[in-house]
């Protein structure tokens, strides 16, 4: 590297009356932070290497190691903080584009932590979760207007396939390549043993993974990667990725050194190249062409599978979703600014697209408007943290929840945001075989089967507690919802009113 | 059901636990010249050297006889097997019934002839008795000069045992290097120069023509003349099956008593485990003895089972040996040198290590392992189970082998491992 | 019985097991105490091995019918009633031949002066051996998998 | 002043915002078509007097305008002369009005602030209705719709044909006597004793709430109504009042006479089945309550509530689905008897045959012997 002007971001404290020498941190770092001194017989540490992963921390046998932020301060300036000054001296050394791994960090407002729920109190009674039924049941897909029941009470409406769902979350399209064979079968193993889905990005899907086709989505991209007919008839559901929230308008970049055998097998193209998917679909430059990609998708799948259009919430993102429910397409997918991602220019990320909750609230009702909310399905996308957003999201009006960075945390991920490096010490982002059999698919699935059936029992204590016992009740019920610190502005648009009103 | 066992040593005990696994009441009776429990004769050199104390020579617990329900009779010895009656006739006159004769005996070591040797101012280093006499001799400070006949395994522990005392001690070997029966010649001469760098002093390719005496004993003259002087004379010239009970009998024997897969002797209730029997060598493909501890004492067990009445096949053995002098280990098995010409041989030699292969048809046939220790048991694996080692060949030789250098399929199976898939020994 | 086994395909290398062996067989069964204030500290009784991504921690796979029982010369390894081959380490005397006859290269060797063969015991007495209950990864299982 | 929804500087009403109340119910009708007088009706609701408290009572009555059956009854409530000329004037417009009248009221010391309340028999005029492509019925609901969302200081408070909702603040007896519902005589009768809790009562707001010939009256709480009102308004319902009973009108009104689902399924709708259930049912019907949930999930009415919705077909009385509202009823010949509370019913009909206690979701029917479809209009 030779002399670089920028100081370590953080410091490896080792308490030395803890420390056992024991070399655990040196095997474990990935990015060759700890070493062992075999003259001094101690471990050192370079720390201008550390990205504050916590892998050594976690290991550490004896809780010798915290991991601070680095306390070399800048001369205070409210306009240049540390981060701005840090990231123009990497491109003044690299002269490079800046990258970024996960979702935008930036202090922008999170609006479902101003968004407060509502609870029974006398006039209706709460529902115990514990003693009566409460029902997440959730179907995704196209719904008629209306059905035709005859006098027998006989049904004679055809519906077109639908997505079930346990409870209304999904994982989010996450391709293997960008992630681990083994994060992937977790995701799969998870949405297998939770009744719910799991997407495959545009990584296609590994063989090893056909068992659970019965609850993959499966994605088609823009670079195609993957995508046969046995891959789109074997899935559950089909989407096709316009955008992501973590980049509007950018395509992805798989670097040659993470298309080792597997994943070139699988998205079939030549071992050690360069995956690219361009920016837009080339056969897609206008919503008529998205109208006839969703029915080739459908005729070569026997119309036998729902199809989902994902896109970034972008500032029109209301007439665009119509657009897409007008093209034909079952579900709308819709990612906020938040998404994350494996990688993303960090310019991109942090300054384009509009938060989910506004996303949700605009396309619900321009769909409602439009008298088609019904007949199509809305899934959110991006920085959905916890059983409460889940909540918010369905009562602004989405029909469930795609979760993404969340359910990587519940395999192991610490947020240290450096995916693009393809070097996770948590064997999620990376391809290297050392560092993918750090994550036990078991240990992964349980985990995330526990988080997902915690979130359940939450939501379920959230929806008695309004009084309701079945999910469908809580859709884009926004009169469960009031706004704290909110503007005006922003209580119309979400739909909602004010605490207190 | 009678069991008499002639012996008492691993081969005894093995086939007294062998017995027990299937027949929880016959009577048993275990015949010893000597006047111990069962105690390891590999260890009577620790034993000299100090390293062990006397309690802890014996091989199994002091209760061992009394929870097998074992008769014990020391200081007995046979003189004759009667087959006809079932009996064997002790030299005080008793006789005791049998049903199942097993003959442990072992071997006896064996006498070189030397004029002046029937002074008997010698010692042998094999049983406990011969060491406690040396022992005796050295703390009396009666020893100065201790002196070797044979290099072979017993000789070299007697060396090892008695330098480690701070004795300058010389060895005479009629061969061209030590330990013969087991090593080439270049480990040998590794292990020789460890020993002489602890005062060991060698004369190879020399036999001791005659012992001289004084008013005691003085020294020995070599086959070319020279005279070497000695005040303890140990003779470790190799050992010879004791089949002489058995001399007279209508069954086959070369060197020892030839034995079946299920160790009997031609004669349907006696059999024969050990030093003295001629068992299966797995890679010589013929009936010879393999005198070792662990062979003897998988024998003894597969005897005692078949005696009890449980049929099972002994799956034969080959050489393998541990020994080390000085700290220096050497590890070695099955066979050592080209035989039939077609064998291939490996060898990775280091300034304190060595590690040589013998292969043929890329199985492995043996080795020698000299300085390093870890692992050795996997090439006695692939030795026994003659495994095709051709992927994974030039592994082998490297240090620091093991389970993670099999092929995958290999590995796996070693891994699980444990279920039934050992069977007795591995000799 | 119930043994040990390793999942290679787990394991992550970073030899909690072998630390943890250690505390489990050590006095005060304090991972600093044992490492800090015992100098006789005893060997591990698990090795990890290692060769780029495959690695594993291996033991003794407590066989059905032991050589090493069978080879010690002196007595001090035996199987006990519940299948456990246990090494009486105060009657060893590092001969090696146990580990000249163990098919699977499982028995470890004390370190430095005591010359003598340590090796696992399933952590009789621990519910489930220190391996086991510490590796982060679940690459070590501790189960009854009958006869394959 | 009756207190008019769109004055400045008032308390909130229904329409401003959500309000919450209890209530009693009660339903009585003659499967024959037997008219009988509202006197029984008065008497049955005003033994629940303690489930109201004085904010609203009302009534809803069918086969009282025999003469003008072929009529759609427009029953109002104005602020002032001026609010009724401009909502005559525009009828006029659009309408034939047969007829218009004062609807016939009794001095009643407890009853204050009364509107002008009227009543018009109309019929659409055809060549509007073909303009608009629109059958009468859905060109009344439009009307209905837009008078009470548009014209100041009016109301419709029933539209149906050959039926009336006769509704004020007060006690529901006293609403009775007002309305001197003794002289009417109707074949069914359905009434509501109301207790909200936040608001000093708005005529308009009162029960029955009515579309067409649908009227409900209701008991509970809508804990779903955010969800279905969205519901609604996607197939352009306008939820003006913000009430369950509004709402829940709209609903039996879309299923049973837009989407002309059969009356039990309907019901299906509004309390479904749980999937466990559902799961355990034969083949066919497994597959009607799948997709009917799947479909019509938006449709549910969650929470507690004790519904009975009159119409010129019958009555259906309906709890949700894990009962959290009392609802009883009874049999005594022709005559069927639903109520929040039994005694409501043994009040007027010492020794039913029967008395039942519907079990949630499970939808009591009453219907007119000569009927055989509940979508009345076609």
């Amino acid at each position: 590297m030779g002399f670089s002007m920028l100081a370590p971001e953080y410091r490896v404290d080792r308490d030395k009356d803890r420390c056992i020498d024991c070399k655990v941190c040196v095997t474990q770092c990935p990015y060759d932070v700890h070493y062992f001194d075999e003259e001094e017989e101690k471990v050192f540490a370079r720390e201008e290497n550390c990205v504050n992963c916590h892998r050594c921390v976690v290991l550490c046998p004896t809780r010798a190691l915290i991991i601070r932020k680095y306390p070399l301060e800048f001369r205070e300036n409210s306009a240049w903080k540390d981060i701005d000054i840090r990231q123009l001296q990497k491109q003044a050394e690299t002269g490079g584009i800046l990258l970024s791994g996960m979702g935008n960090p930036k202090p922008l407002p999170v609006f479902w932590d101003k968004i407060l729920l509502n609870a029974s109190q006398v006039t209706n009674p709460s529902i115990d979760p514990l003693r009566e039924p409460m029902e997440l049941k959730t179907f995704l897909g196209r719904k008629p207007e209306r059905l035709e029941i005859g006098c027998d009470g006989s049904l004679k409406t055809k519906i077109s396939p639908q997505l079930e769902l346990s409870a209304p979350v999904m994982f989010s399209a996450m391709s293997f390549g960008s992630i681990s064979l083994n994060a992937c079968r977790v995701l799969a193993e998870a949405a297998e043993q939770l009744g719910i889905y799991y997407n495959t990005g545009e990584g296609g899907l590994h063989q090893s993974l056909f068992k659970f086709a019965d609850h993959t989505v499966v994605q088609v991209a823009s670079g195609r990667f993957g995508v046969n007919s046995e891959y789109l008839k074997i899935g559950a559901g089909i989407e096709i990725k316009i955008g992501q929230g973590a980049k509007p308008g950018i395509g992805g970049h798989l670097p040659g050194e993470k298309v080792r055998e597997e994943v070139a097998a699988t998205r079939m193209i030549p071992l050690g190249t360069d995956a690219i998917s361009p920016a837009p679909h080339h056969d897609i430059y206008s919503i008529e062409d998205l109208r006839q990609l969703i029915f080739a998708l459908k005729e070569a799948s026997d119309y036998e599978k729902p199809v989902s259009v994902k896109i970034a919430a972008v500032h029109n993102v209301a007439a665009i979703a119509s657009g897409i429910a007008r093209a034909g397409a079952d579900i709308i997918t819709i990612d906020g600014f938040r998404g994350g991602t494996g990688a993303a220019p960090t310019r991109i990320r942090d300054n384009v697209g509009i938060p989910i909750e506004f996303a949700i609230s605009a396309v619900d009702n321009r769909l409602k408007e439009e008298g088609i909310r019904n007949q199509v399905s809305v899934v959110a996308a991006g920085s959905i943290r916890n059983s409460a957003d889940i909540v918010k999201a369905v009562a602004l009006g989405a029909d469930a929840v795609y979760i993404g960075t969340a359910a990587l945390l519940a395999m192991g991920c610490h947020l240290c945001r450096k995916c693009y490096m393809g070097k996770c010490s948590w064997g999620i982002a990376t391809q290297q075989p050392h560092l993918v059999k750090r994550l036990n698919p078991e240990i992964g699935r349980e985990r995330l089967v526990n988080l997902i059936t915690g979130w359940k029992h939450e939501i379920k204590e959230i929806l008695g507690g309004m009084g309701i016992n079945a999910i469908d009740s809580l859709r884009g019920n926004r009169h469960m919802l009031r706004g704290v610190d909110l503007s005006s502005r922003e209580l119309d648009i979400l739909g909602i009113k004010a605490a207190g009103e | 059901m009678k069991y008499v066992i002639i012996g008492n040593s691993a081969a005894s005990v093995g086939a007294v636990e062998g017995i027990r696994k299937v027949d929880p009441e016959g009577i048993i009776t275990v015949i010893s010249e000597e006047s111990y429990p069962a105690y390891s004769r590999p260890l009577i050199s620790y034993y000299l050297a100090g390293k062990v104390k006397e309690e802890d020579m014996y091989i199994r617990d002091p209760d061992f006889y009394e929870n097998n329900r074992v008769e014990l009779l020391l200081d007995k010895k046979v003189s004759r097997i009667e087959p006809e009656q079932n009996t064997v006739k002790l030299e005080e006159g008793q006789s005791i019934e049998y049903d199942r004769l097993l003959l442990a005996s072992g071997s006896s070591p064996f006498l070189p002839p030397i004029k002046g040797i029937e002074k008997q101012e010698y010692h042998f280093f094999n049983y406990f008795d011969d060491i406690k006499e040396i022992q005796q001799k050295i703390q009396l400070n009666q020893v100065t000069r201790p002196l070797i006949i044979g290099a072979g395994l017993v000789g070299m522990k007697a060396a090892e045992a008695i330098s480690l005392l701070g004795l300058p001690v010389t060895v005479i070997e009629l061969g061209p290097h030590i330990l013969g029966s087991i090593l080439s010649d270049v480990p040998a001469r590794m292990v020789q120069r460890k020993m002489e760098e602890h005062g060991v002093r060698f004369i190879f390719e020399k036999t001791v023509k005659e012992i001289t005496w004084g008013e005691e004993l003085q020294g020995v003259v070599l086959s070319d003349g020279q005279g070497v002087l000695t005040d303890l004379l140990i003779v470790a010239a190799g050992v010879r099956p004791r089949i002489e009970l058995v001399e007279e009998l209508p069954l086959s024997k070369n060197q020892g008593v030839k034995v079946n897969e299920y160790m009997q002797t031609d004669l349907e209730n006696i059999y024969a485990a050990g030093d003295v029997a001629e068992g299966w060598d797995l890679l010589q493909e013929e009936n010879r003895v393999i005198p070792i501890w662990p062979g003897a004492y998988r024998q003894g067990h597969v005897a005692g089972m078949n005696m009890a009445g449980l049929k099972t096949k002994d799956s034969g053995g080959f050489a393998v040996n541990s020994i080390g002098f000085f700290g220096f280990s050497i590890i070695t098995a099955g066979v050592f040198e080209a035989r039939e010409g077609n064998e291939e041989i490996l060898c990775r030699e280091e300034p304190d290590s060595y590690l040589q292969l013998v292969f043929r048809d890329n199985r492995l046939l043996g080795f020698i392992k000299l300085g390093e220790v870890g692992q050795a048991g996997i090439f006695t694996w692939l030795i026994k189970e003659g495994i095709d080692c051709n992927s994974f060949k030039e592994k082998i030789l490297r240090p620091g082998f093991c389970l993670l250098d099999l092929p995958e399929e290999l590995r796996r199976d070693r891994m699980r491992g444990g279920e039934t898939i050992e069977s007795p020994g591995c000799a | 019985m119930k043994r040990i086994y390793a999942r290679e395909e787990y394991c992550v290398g970073c030899r909690l097991c072998e630390i943890f062996c250690v505390v489990g067989h050590s006095k005060s069964k304090d991972i600093i105490k044992t490492y800090k204030k015992e100098p006789d500290r005893p060997a591990p009784r698990v090795a990890v091995w290692e060769d780029g991504p495959l690695s594993f921690a291996f033991q003794c796979r407590h066989c059905d019918q032991p050589s090493c029982v069978e080879a010690c010369i002196t007595g001090a390894l035996s199987k006990n009633e519940e299948g456990t081959v246990l090494c009486n380490e105060d009657k060893c005397v590092g001969c090696w031949t146990c580990i000249t006859v163990c098919p699977f290269g499982a028995i470890q060797r004390e370190e430095g002066e005591k010359k003598k063969i340590v090796k696992c015991n399933l952590c009789s007495g621990e519910p489930e051996p220190y391996c086991v209950s510490h590796c982060p990864n679940r690459a070590i299982v501790y189960e009854e998998r009958g006869v394959e | 002043m009756w207190g008019s929804r769109k004055r400045l500087n008032r308390k909130p009403i229904e329409g401003d915002v959500r309000i919450p109340s209890g209530c009693a119910v009660s339903g009585i009708m003659n499967k024959k078509g037997k008219l009988f007088s509202g006197e029984t009706i008065i008497q049955s609701i005003s033994i629940m007097r303690d489930r109201s408290n004085g904010l609203g009572g009302g009534f809803a009555a069918y086969g009282i305008y025999p003469d003008y059956k072929d009529f759609y009854a427009l029953h109002m409530f104005f602020e002032s002369e001026e609010n009724q000329r401009e909502v005559e004037l525009y009828l006029k417009e659009n309408f034939l009005v047969e007829k218009g009248e004062r609807i016939p009221t009794r001095k009643v010391p407890v009853i204050l602030d009364s509107p002008i309340i009227y009543r018009y028999f109309i019929k659409p005029r055809a060549e509007i209705c073909e303009d608009v492509c629109m059958t009468p019925d859905e060109f009344m609901v439009r009307q209905v719709m837009f008078i009470n969302s548009s014209f100041e200081g009016a109301y419709v408070s029933s539209s149906g044909k050959n039926m009336g909702a006769f509704k004020g603040v007060g006690y529901p007896e006293d609403i009775g006597e007002f309305y001197d519902l003794e002289s009417y005589k109707g074949y069914l009768w359905t009434a509501h004793g109301r207790f909200p809790t936040n608001t000093p009562g708005w005529w308009g707001g009162a029960h029955p709430f009515t579309l067409l010939d649908w009227s409900v009256v209701h008991n509970g709480e809508i804990s779903s109504y955010g969800t279905n009102r969205r519901y609604l308004e996607e197939f352009e319902y306008e939820c003006s009042l913000q009430t369950d009973t509004e709402a829940a009108t709209y609903l039996f009104d879309m299923l049973l006479r837009r989407h002309r689902l059969p009356l039990e399924t309907a019901c299906q709708v509004l309390a479904p089945p749980f999937w466990e259930e559902i799961e355990r049912m034969p083949e066919k019907e497994k597959e009607t309550a799948r997709a009917l949930r799947m479909v019509y999930g938006k449709g549910l009415l969650n929470g507690p509530f004790s519904i009975i919705l009159g119409s010129t077909n019958g009555m259906v009385a309906i709890n949700d689905r894990i009962k959290l509202r009392p609802l009883v009823a009874a049999e005594q010949g022709d005559m069927l008897y639903v109520a929040s509370e039994e005694a409501a019913i043994i009040e007027v009909c010492a020794c039913p045959s029967k008395v039942w206690t519907p079990r949630a979701g499970q939808p009591v029917i009453g219907r007119l012997e000569e009927v055989d479809s509940w979508v009345s209009v076609c």
